[in-house]
């Protein structure tokens, strides 16, 4: 198989998708949470804009992403963008102090997506409000060059500014073969170094289980990752994937060739990487866990499961790792002996 | 072809082999892949090219045969993905191994001589997807050599394996099976059930035997989930175990024909192989030593039914008779010496001999009387309710239907009752024929005998012309029925000389015997003087390469073969230097395929 | 009529019962007779008639009485002869007993109240004759009271409890299983076979797990026949509870459709109980908790089937309309939910209330869109090959003509394709009528859905009138389906009131609930009220002596009750001061019959 | 079951089979054998006359008996019958010494099966040949009247006589509703009282195994038998129930609904009885043993057994019953245990 099939397979099912028209004034999603900033737990502002989308998703495009049906049918100008951020802020209204995640469902520093106008209007904004504490965009690393870095830094002027890479993995093979993301590792390395030389910190997302990857290889995959990536990364967020409409994962699942990451690979991966690395932050939110999209044990435990990854996010803290057991996770224990050797039928129990 | 696998017997598609490895394995086998990692384990895992790179992949396996020896079975490095993915078949070449020992892989539409073991790709996914399962198996199978191991991983439970046994899959693992343990599923050789759900143990396994259920379900995770591990696999390995003696019996079929209805897509597995009857006919043994019983809708689809259907049209051509007698089936077999045809054979009495006769039956069709004694003619059994199902009436109306297409009589006479007589009258009305019926509705009165006799007597122009000598005909049909249209004459030329009391008929050529019926089969031995006579029709021959072979000759010996022959076929072996009549152990394509195994039993030889 | 013995759960002839001795035994179960002569056994034989003289049989029976106690059965003193002689009904009348205490008593036509068991004689010369066996069982089934238990001796083996169980034998024992391994057969579910046959031991039950086979064949006889007699128990006790599981399960039906196939005979007695139909449905319940598995051409004749079908004939009456529309079945039931009918339902769209619809399906024949819920038509999972049997074709095509026969249409639109619209062309052609196909070939295909659109439209003459209400008709008919014609329009007269979502449905009448429909059954569930609308009918009551039943109504306390009534049916019960609304757990006849058991489930009752 | 139904079954049976013509100068059949006379193992000349055949028989009869067909189509005539005797005597000219035993598939004595003419004329016969040491002659004890005995003795003068009856069993119940026999235990006992009186010596046949009867209580029966009769009889002669054409045997045996007796039921019958009765002659000929329509055991031992128990019944010696074994010994030994309770169905493997 050659990325140029997977891309092929992947853009057929992108074309069979309709995209729901929507108003180009409004952010595609925008909420409040927790997040730990510098060891402080500390509210959060999560904007989504809805841009013209991933140009990389557009062409094809990563097997688990679905954010490109959430691009604008018609791409929303510079007023748009403006209007969304300020719906956005609206919500942070009340809230003292907080740290702003910027995405697009693509590349904030992309211009296709967020004119350099825009951008700047979006980070003159963020510095002017005194209760952000911390910027955080996200982006492909081929958009972080020294000009784009130096620009954001020249806009938001002092504060705390970090890109957001979806790394997923630091094996090419898997990135590629797999999830078909289309950089290499040597990207994301020299991405984080240019960041790095000006102060800005960098954040890794990874990815938990990516379609073809046995349970247990890609709980390993995750462990080797972390290692690979503790010296080019500040922050480490690990994406268990879901299924997402519209991908190939998706196709996948439906045929019980896919199924999403246990629970329990998470708090193993977490347990063991925060061992091996308590000073970096390791974090993971577990989306959807419990439902059958989502990821998940059994249906007795995954909430509490989830609710102590979540909580391990935030605190740290591996005991409250320890703290969770149910029966399931024998059989989650049999299946990562197992499931290497299904030879390309996944154990979807 | 293979160095560390062989097929000991088939049973169509289904067969008994043997992975001779550092533990030999019996297949079809229940492996545990957990011991894929160990290196004591006769087969081991050398990696997934997800986790490793193609170098390191390389340096794996080269450390793993060194570490190992030759005779365990190396799964070379993999990258598999899930069916709903197309590849190209590129990826795995470059890892193919060049030094010696035993090998596997997945299948990707090539083969190596190397390879003793194909890995159906992720065979887990096409569960309950009867139409790509069986697609797939079909295209692996007609791919690789006959004699390689085909190993379908993470498909395997108790219910499914007799039908992938019989499809043609040597190797299964637990997988599927022990992780049913750990979902609280207790299975059986039918299906499953939550733990929970059970009033008591339906089963006397070695876990189960004397366990109370409400001590087991109210036990810790862990024990309960070991107690049913160990009934689980009790029951896989003995399912296995039966499969395995079922096609040793050559009863598979028979087993599968109920076995199947566990579940839908099994069911429709079976349905479809019929479909595709070639796939497992063409390694159908031409007779078994059991009855075959025909006891399901599907049993009107077995390749033996189909087979015998197709050569009754094939290679059957009735001797010279202007009347045509239909008569019905009995119980008794062969038909001839039943009461009721006892009595009919009476009643034709010496217009006998004038006549064609033809015998309605389910699930053969039509059995020309010529063919009574002939495999499965002969052998089976059904299940007698009085009543036929629609599709017994639909086959065996088609069968006369086509006979009669091709063979023209002046007269027909059915001598038949029921749903018989329905058939008759169907076929007589689609074909726009008159058929005279003889029967008052009990084919065996008197008035029924009498009115046979008399109305046969009425139809013959002119009984002044010699008539059909039966027994040569007999032996001629059935001569074309085994090697072809055309060898009864030469095996049996005007002034051949048949003794011996029915059915153990001897033929004489010359004064020389040329072959013997053997009744258990209903098929002709030939000797080597018989072989002489066909062998100008070249048909049923295995050729072999320049040695003179003693007792049996062993595949690769064989240089081409026919590939109409199936295992139990008579055939005439020739050589360079020697010419020699046996039984084939192997179909004709099989014998050319395959490194090892015995081609076929010679019963004699002579050399030039 | 029985003190000893208990009906706990029946599923068609087959029930598990308890008889209620010393030591309780669940049945279906297996008994050993060789403990008949032991006094400390539940069950005990007090003699042959052939051996001791009738008055030292008298003094037996009450010796044994007198040292057992009341809850040991006797057997009563026997003259036990072979089928081939016919005996009078006579001779065993003086022995019944006056005492109390259980008795049990060969079967020679005659019933008494004493009596909790008969005995089925010379049951085991019936091995292998289905028709002779099968008539035997319904006689005496159909004389004695459905809660005796009936013992068939001398006939189980692994390989028949399972028939043995599904057409109403409560107690078989050991003996022939026994027997067996005394002449070195070794047996499993599927039949048998000399042990020195045997490569390997397919088994893991207690006695066979780990046993060696070469060195069990070696053994002295003893301990050879001590060890085949437990490997053969074990499997006997076994698959008979295997087979009580499969009975709580509600899926004997399925697993004897596969497992009947390893016999002729067995086959035989399942398709002889298809054909005298009413046996087992007089006592199958109306919905089960499981899908119906159709795996089978005898599915299409299974109780289950040939109800469904004998109720849209006389219990449906579709609402009035000018153009039927002939739709093919889908994989997603009820139908209406799935994609393919989705989109026929759109190409309907505002037509769709101005004609009827009726799903073509194998094994159901037809179903009318109102009754799609109702079980099993939204309960039933097939093989899927894309070809159907001749049996299927025929089958489907009978239930098409029948209904075109007796309803009028001014058009019939065939949205079908493949065998659906052969079937339609076949029937149009037999009915002299004309068949509007609208299908291209795919029914879900744009020009094919817009040609079905067009069609109907164009064939609607007055629109103007109102059309059918779709989810009042859909709740008439299963009413219709479930009390008999006419009880939908008294349960929905005009004006009545649905509330819910489909299928949820809750029909007011006057502001009062009267039903609910409960979509898991497809059934209604009456309220009081409703229970008062269709008292009239006359159908579906239980009738109760004077008493104030709470929570079930046991079937001593049952006067009358109507024998249409089949275990699982929404009855009505009715007393001099009560009327309420339950789940019949009984069919008619057999609470009328019982002394013991749940007859009705009760949810509501109302004292006058 | 009433025995009228019985008797009436059986004459069904008789209607429907073909008496063959035979020649009438011919008995029926005649044959040299050994016998145990007064503890001497000497010759034996059988003579089976062919008469118009037995009464009882013609009438329907006994459910195992199909000598009946034996019997001549027209009634032999005296002179017949005297060549029957020449033609069996010739047989024995070079014996020296010997015992007659005379049968006519009916009674000896009913004289329309043989005058008195005749009978005059074949004892006289008799008692003129010196080597002749004994004459036994088979009846039903119906025709053994003080008449005929003293007829008898009169013209055999002296040489030791012996009648021989078919008892069968000494239960009325068996012999009434199973065999047919019609005539009662007290019969038997008067006729071998009128017998004994003038120094007539009495045989008693029994039957092992008549059909409804399992294989247990049909060997307990005997050995009841042999105690019963034991005051009676001076020699008892157990015949082994086979299956002859054209009997109710047959019918129920080609059903599976009657097997002959297991060679091993007469070795225990003649081991018990013997050693319980060592002062009568107990004997045993299993015709046809080995075969499926007569006794038999397992294929590998039943000739050995059948052996043995012809060598028992010259020699009374009870250690040649000790000498066989076999494994099929312990299935005959279930069914014995099993077979009292199958209620109609006998056990026929």
């Amino acid at each position: 198989m050659t990325m140029k099939d997977l891309n092929k397979i992947v853009l057929d099912i992108r074309e069979r998708q309709r995209i729901k028209p929507s108003a180009n004034d409004r952010p595609a999603a925008s909420w409040i949470g927790k997040d730990l900033v510098d060891g402080e737990i500390i509210d959060s502002l999560t904007i989504i804009f809805r841009t013209s989308g991933c140009y990389w998703g557009c062409a094809g495009g990563c097997t688990m992403c679905g954010y490109v049906y959430d691009s604008a049918a018609e791409s929303p100008d510079d007023d748009d963008i403006h209007s969304q951020l300020e719906h956005a802020l609206k919500k942070a209204s009340d809230l003292e102090k907080m740290v702003v995640k910027i995405f697009t469902s693509g590349s904030f520093l992309d211009e296709n997506e967020i004119s350099r106008k825009s951008r700047e209007n979006i980070l003159l904004r963020l510095k002017e409000d005194d209760r952000i504490a911390k910027v955080i965009v996200e982006t492909r690393p081929e958009f972080v060059t020294d000009q784009t870095m130096d620009d954001c830094m020249d806009l938001i002027a002092g504060k705390p500014f970090e890109i957001a890479v979806g790394l997923e993995t630091s094996s090419d093979k898997i990135r590629s073969e797999s999830i078909n993301k289309g950089f290499s590792f040597r990207d994301f390395v020299r991405a984080s170094e240019i960041a790095k030389v000006r102060g800005i910190t960098t954040k890794a997302y990874l990815l938990l289980k990516p379609p073809f990857i046995s349970e247990g290889m890609a709980v390993n995959d995750i462990i080797r990752s972390v290692n690979d990536i503790y010296p080019y990364a500040d922050t480490v967020s690990i994406n268990l994937c879901n299924v997402q409409k519209g991908t190939l994962v998706e196709m996948l699942w439906e045929r019980k060739q896919f199924r999403p990451p246990w629970l329990w690979s998470i708090v193993e991966i977490l347990h063991r990487t925060k061992s091996a690395h308590p000073d970096i932050v390791i974090m993971s939110d577990p989306v959807g866990a419990g439902s059958q999209r989502g990821p998940h044990n059994c249906k007795i435990c995954s909430r509490d499961v989830a609710d102590a990854v979540r909580n391990f996010s935030l605190t740290q803290d591996i005991r409250v790792l320890e703290s969770v057991s149910c029966e399931c996770r024998y059989l989650w224990e049999k299946i990562i002996e197992l499931d290497d050797y299904t030879y390309g039928a996944p154990i979807t129990v | 072809m293979t160095r560390y696998f062989e097929v000991l017997q088939s049973d169509g598609a289904a067969r008994i082999g043997e992975m001779i490895l550092k533990r030999k394995i019996q297949t079809p086998s229940i492996i545990d892949v957990s011991y894929f990692r160990d290196p004591e384990n006769p087969i081991v895992d050398a990696g997934s090219l997800w986790n490793i790179s193609p170098e390191d992949a390389d340096a794996n396996v080269k450390d793993l045969r060194t570490s190992t020896g030759d005779d365990t079975l190396i799964i070379l490095p993999h990258q598999a993905i899930p069916p709903v993915i197309l590849h190209e078949n590129s990826d795995v070449n470059e890892m193919m191994p060049e030094d010696s020992g035993a090998y596997g892989c997945l299948y990707r539409g090539w083969t190596s001589d190397n390879i003793d073991l194909y890995i159906m790709e992720a065979a887990g996914a096409f569960d309950n997807n009867a139409k790509k399962f069986f697609e797939k198996i079909v295209e692996i199978r007609n791919t690789i050599p006959f004699d390689t191991a085909l190993y379908a991983p993470a498909i395997a439970l108790p219910e499914n394996v007799a039908m992938l046994a019989y499809l043609g899959i040597d190797l299964m693992d637990s997988t599927k099976t022990i992780l049913a343990s750990y979902r609280d599923l207790y299975l059986t050789s039918e299906g499953m059930q939550y733990l929970d759900r059970l009033s008591e143990f339906p089963c006397r396994c070695s876990a189960c035997n004397g366990a109370d259920i409400s001590d087991i379900v109210s036990m810790a995770g862990p024990d309960r989930q070991e107690f049913l591990k160990q009934h689980n696999l009790n029951v896989l390995e003995a399912e296995m175990a039966y499969v395995r003696e079922r096609i040793r019996e050559e009863t598979l079929r028979e087993y599968i024909e109920g076995q199947c209805r566990a579940r839908p897509w099994l069911t429709a597995l079976l349905r479809l192989s019929d479909r595709e009857c070639s796939y497992a006919e063409s390694n159908t043994q031409v007779v078994r030593s059991v009855e075959m019983i025909a006891n399901t809708s599907e049993s009107l689809t077995r390749p033996e039914v189909v087979r015998f259907a197709d050569r009754v049209v094939d290679r059957y051509a009735p001797p010279l008779a202007d009347v045509l007698v239909i008569l019905p089936c009995s119980a008794k077999k062969p038909y001839s010496i039943s009461p009721s045809h006892q009595q009919f054979i009476r009643a034709l009495g010496k217009h006998r001999k004038y006549v064609n006769e033809l015998i309605l039956t389910s699930p053969l069709g039509i059995v020309p009387r010529e063919l009574e004694i002939a495999y499965p003619a002969a052998h089976y059994d059904i299940s007698v309710t009085g009543q036929w199902s629609a599709d017994e009436f639909e086959w065996v109306s088609s069968r006369l239907y086509s006979y009669l297409c091709s063979n023209d009589y002046g007269s027909v006479v059915a001598h038949v009752d029921g749903p018989y007589r329905k058939i008759c009258e169907t076929v007589a009305q689609k074909l726009g024929i008159r058929i005279i019926c003889t029967s008052n509705g009990n084919a065996t009165s008197k008035e029924s005998l009498s009115n046979l006799k008399g109305t046969v007597s009425s139809l013959l122009k002119d009984e002044s012309v010699t008539g059909i000598k039966k027994t040569e005909e007999m032996l001629r049909s059935i001569a074309d029925f085994q090697f072809g249209k055309g060898a009864g004459k030469m095996l049996l030329p005007d002034g051949a000389v048949i003794k011996g009391p029915y059915p153990k008929y001897q033929i004489y050529v010359d004064k020389s015997q040329v072959a013997t019926l053997v009744p258990q089969y209903g098929m002709l031995a030939l000797t080597l003087k018989g072989a002489d006579l066909i062998l100008p029709s070249n048909s049923y021959i295995v050729t072999i390469d320049d040695f003179i072979p003693r007792g049996s000759i062993l595949s690769p010996g064989v240089i081409k073969a026919d590939t109409r022959i199936r295992p139990m076929d008579e055939v005439i072996v020739q050589g360079p230097r020697i010419i020699g009549v046996g039984r084939a152990l192997m179909g004709g394509k099989q014998m050319t395929q395959s490194t090892r195994g015995i081609a076929v039993d010679l019963r004699h030889v002579r050399k030039y």
